[in-house]
């Protein structure tokens, strides 16, 4: 973990709302693993005044990492505006990462928008199985292109809520269309990333099967680092824990650690 | 060029520096550990500590306000037995004052901490943290009440062996009268402020932003109330004061040193720049060398007033 | 598109949509007038008014702090017989409701500003700002004491033809005992928040940066402690509520609107944008336009409590 | 008075840490005199929240008028940042302006530092008569071109705190020294604008030789228009009228009005 002001490479459009960041740091780049996060301080004036949370989506050489994010609002907005030159705080890596499958499993890596972004991390590292990437927008003008961000060698399949490309519906139905067909094969390992509804279904689906599955998770968050409890979630466990800190637990969970019905 | 000297003492207790961390935003100090000296700092303020652990409020727990941030962690805490066992080890390793900050639900919760900690070393010093809810008198939090404050100081005084620094709220009328009473109950020093009571609401969902509903504002938005409160504690009482409350660089921090109070503490500023504590100890001492001044005592209560 | 209906009601007042200009932030109204047109506003709430003319502060009156300001103009005003001679003819040819915000510095005063508006028409409601010091009480606000806010309430009502509106003041332990003093006084409203007190230093010149040292803290910085209040008095009072504080945008309103408040004031933003106001009104009816709310008052105290 | 959201036409550096801001409203333009000034709405976010008070100090054609400001802190420092195309919401015309000497009287202008601003404009707009231009400035490297400015008509005479450019002193002492030369001649008008102390100065020695004088000034201000009262300065006469208004009284004074033992 380290406090650094990193030089901003690129800062560049890669779709609707969408950039691709790249901020030069050797050791954080080093020390990333995929479902790790940074802590980044978008703006010089008091207002907005927190750190923002973002996946790290990849490294590039051996002094470069990655942040692919949404515009959503005033700090991101911000954060768009960065010039290659500028500087900008970032700490990190934080949080625990995925665990890597064995090689006897099948990876199913399934996204839901922005939360393809630390999946994007994952795939690269475990490039070499043969893996399955799933990727779900609400629409067709959402589709990250694989090539805008350097990573052609991934090909996801591809659902969207209205049609307009690929399956028609929710990311989990290519996901429960492939454990079926699956099912004979390699015992399979489920990672997730997405909006909580989808990731509720996901979870669902996995615990109900008992199949392993890791979910990166998001929630609001103040210091990053365990130190301000701000991003408690419940545990499936009170009486061990009652609360988890997804900046440092987290924000990849055991499908199993976490109630479900109370987020 | 002269080096100036930023030594200060609260009390019997004597800072290296007049910059602590303050309690709740600096974990146990570990979390910081990688990233940065501590022995560089005044001194830490450790998490809220209770006699029992307690899981703290469902979330969300955190929501931002404008130059501002809400909180209702719900004083989350290991308690003291696990603190015992698993913190202190750690903490005495350190070279910097080390202040656990304690709270309870009860009068006598309060003086079972203090108790548990006595005899404990590398514990500088106590500081009571009476801005949480009284159940024993409906809920309002003991630092509301003048005599209910000074009632916790006595009992928290009787028990402990270390210096007893007291938290005030700044939810209150007169903070004045709280001072006076914890004063005249022998705390050995004052610090505030705690949070302002805030609440933000999501128009969209119509539905508070915390689950606890209301919650602790904290951040340069409440720094104005702070100074004001500090300046008139600091004319009101004569144990040393320590200044909290929307410090984010070291001109915030002097804004308080001239004020009156003895030293500050550091919150928020934290989230945004983990480093921030140190920053500002490096701002003062470049601030006060600068104009050639040889002890940051000659800052401390130096206000002219109009 | 359905037309949202925006009327609200205050106790007898009619307001033709919830959103006033609050007391010292907007003059006479005329300062304004040039610019925009302000029968497009729910009403205006002038400059504080006292029985005879007040010079004010001396400067520096104003300084800017994070995501807020600090004033401490000192209620200067031109007094009632100058109001009503240069100010009401020109007021009484508004199409919307005039609110006069009046104060004194002892209960016989607020009785005679009272006595002198009673008759007068073209004013649509009193505002009664206890936030200021009480000369023959050490200086404390009236507001601060329930019993002295009762009592300058119903002394205002006995003399008072109009429908009477009190103003709170926030910087109390209970605000929900000084609501609670006030509707047993037979106030017809009351409106919340009045500003913060607060303090800035000029850390090279070592002086408070306000003349009068301490002032009151207004803007986006306090909102979080204004829609807490409100939605703390909403639910102990009968009485119609208008939420103010840190009001920016139609966003900022719809949290005082659905936490329960029956209107709101809007400030510090009329300095920021001089067509806050109305800026709100349209954000708010575009607002329920797009959720097809028919009218206003389905988002009065809509708030889902978790 | 307009509240318009104005196009940026140009921001340009013209000196250290100076630059002339070029902003398009018809409206403004026509009616700004002498004297006036804007309030500008230098940040789009919360923080810092008000305006700012900027003299205007000239127009161009029928719909530009100008700003000649300084980089003091966080407010100028954004403004400084603005680009063509930008819109930015500016009040104004504000306040009340110079009053202008007769065809008899000789118009001595002095100014301090930024204080040249509205005395530019004032120059402009008497252009044709023998007026005097006194511009003081700390250094040689902050005196204003002229030609930058696009006034090279006005030839200021100049005078440096160091003495690395013209007189070295305040630029009051080239005030004095005119009005001595000068005292033969017509009946001489000053108009001042700059920092506290050489206006105290100023106002002082034309007080003592009872010389008419117009001063501009400067407080903290947050509406501009008479609402607030925050920009209150004590008159000299109390019994009358204990204070002004800067924003709507003034900014320009007559020397004789304000009691400057209270600035
Ligand atoms: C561990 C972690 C990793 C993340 N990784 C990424 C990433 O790789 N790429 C990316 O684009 N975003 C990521 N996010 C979300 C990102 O942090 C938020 O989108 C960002 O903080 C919004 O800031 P803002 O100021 O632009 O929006 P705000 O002004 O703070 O909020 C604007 C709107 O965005 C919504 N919003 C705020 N925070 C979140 C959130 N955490 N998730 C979803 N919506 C939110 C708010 O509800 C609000 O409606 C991650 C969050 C976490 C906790
Ligand atoms: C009527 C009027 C006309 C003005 N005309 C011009 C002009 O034409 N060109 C120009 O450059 N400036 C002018 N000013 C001053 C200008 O308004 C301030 O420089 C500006 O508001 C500073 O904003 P900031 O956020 O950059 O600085 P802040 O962050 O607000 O302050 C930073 C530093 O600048 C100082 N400062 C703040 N306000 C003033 C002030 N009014 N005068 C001097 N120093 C100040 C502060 O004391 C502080 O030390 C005028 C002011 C008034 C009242
Ligand atoms: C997330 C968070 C947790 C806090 N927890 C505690 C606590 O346990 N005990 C306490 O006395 N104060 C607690 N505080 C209050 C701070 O110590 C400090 O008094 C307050 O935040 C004002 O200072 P600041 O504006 O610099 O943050 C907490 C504040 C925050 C933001
Ligand atoms: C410059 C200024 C003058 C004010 N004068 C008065 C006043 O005369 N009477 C009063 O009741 N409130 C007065 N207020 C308080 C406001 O009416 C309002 O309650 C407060 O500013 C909070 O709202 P805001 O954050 O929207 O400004 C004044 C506020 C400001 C900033
Ligand atoms: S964000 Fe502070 S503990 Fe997780
Ligand atoms: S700035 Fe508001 S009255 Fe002058």
């Amino acid at each position: 973990m380290y406090q650094q002001n990193t030089d901003v490479i690129f800062n560049k459009r890669v779709g609707p709302e969408t950039f691709l960041l790249g901020l030069r740091s050797g050791e954080i780049a080093a020390e990333a693993a995929p479902g790790q996060f940074v802590m980044i301080q978008v703006s010089h004036d008091l207002n907005p005044l927190l750190r923002r949370p973002f996946s790290i989506c990849g490294t590039q050489g051996d002094d470069l990492f990655l942040v692919l994010y949404r515009v959503v609002g005033q700090g991101t907005a911000i954060l768009s505006r960065a010039r290659k030159g500028d500087r900008i705080p970032v700490l990190g890596p934080l949080g625990r990462g995925f665990e890597f499958p064995d090689d006897q499993q099948k990876p199913l890596l399934v996204a839901g928008g922005m939360g393809t972004a630390p999946l994007l991390f994952l795939a690269q590292a475990i490039e070499s199985r043969d893996m399955i990437f799933m990727a779900g927008y609400r629409s067709a003008d959402e589709i990250l292109s694989m090539d805008e961000i350097g990573l052609s060698n991934i090909e996801p399949s591809i659902s969207t809520d209205d049609g307009t490309a690929g399956h028609k519906g929710p990311v989990t139905e290519l996901l429960e269309a492939q454990l079926s067909i699956n099912s004979a094969g390699a015992p399979p390992v489920v990672f997730a990333c997405g909006p909580l509804p989808m990731l509720k279904r996901v979870a669902r689906h996995a615990i109900d099967h008992n199949i392993p599955c890791q979910v990166s998770l998001e929630t609001t968050m103040a210091c990053g680092i365990g130190a301000c409890q701000g991003c408690a979630v419940k545990s499936s466990s009170p009486e061990i824990r009652p609360y988890y800190h997804v900046c440092q637990d987290g924000p990849v969970f055991d499908v199993k650690a976490i109630d479900w019905k109370a987020l | 060029m002269s080096v100036t000297d930023l030594k200060v003492t609260i009390g019997s207790l004597e800072l290296k520096n007049p910059v602590l961390t303050a309690s709740g935003t600096f974990g146990y100090g570990q979390e910081f550990s990688s990233i940065m000296d501590l022995n560089l700092l005044g001194g830490i303020v450790v998490k809220g500590l209770s006699l029992k652990p307690r899981p703290g409020n469902p979330p969300p727990r955190i929501v931002e306000t404008p130059c501002g941030m809400l909180n209702a962690i719900g004083l989350a805490n290991i308690g003291l037995e696990r603190f015992l066992k698993e913190k202190v080890p750690w903490l005495q390793e350190l070279d910097t004052a080390v202040v656990v900050n304690i709270y309870g639900h009860s009068i006598d919760e309060y003086s079972a901490v203090a108790e548990g900690l006595r005899g404990v070393d590398g514990i500088s010093a106590i500081e009571v943290n009476i801005s949480c809810p009284n159940v024993e008198y409906g809920g309002m939090a003991f630092g509301t009440d003048p005599d209910v404050s000074a009632r916790v100081t006595e009992k928290v005084l009787e028990k402990s062996d270390k210096p007893v620094i007291v938290k005030l709220s700044p939810n209150v009328t007169d903070i004045r009268a709280v001072a006076m009473a914890v004063e005249k109950a022998g705390a050995h020093a004052i610090s505030l402020i705690n949070t302002l009571t805030g609440m933000a609401i999501d128009i969209d969902r119509r539905v508070p932003r915390l689950a606890n509903v209301f919650g602790g504002l904290s951040g340069p938005a409440i720094r104005p109330v702070a100074v004001y409160m500090v300046y008139q504690v600091v004319r009101t009482v004569n144990i040393p004061v320590i200044g909290v409350g929307g410090i984010m660089d070291y001109r915030d921090a002097l804004e308080f040193l001239i004020a009156g109070a003895h030293a500050v503490q550091v919150g928020t500023a934290n989230f945004v720049n983990p480093e921030a504590g140190i920053d500002i100890i490096e701002g003062l001492k470049k601030f006060c060398e600068d104009r050639k001044i040889e002890s940051i005592q000659d800052i401390i209560g130096s206000l002219v007033n109009s």
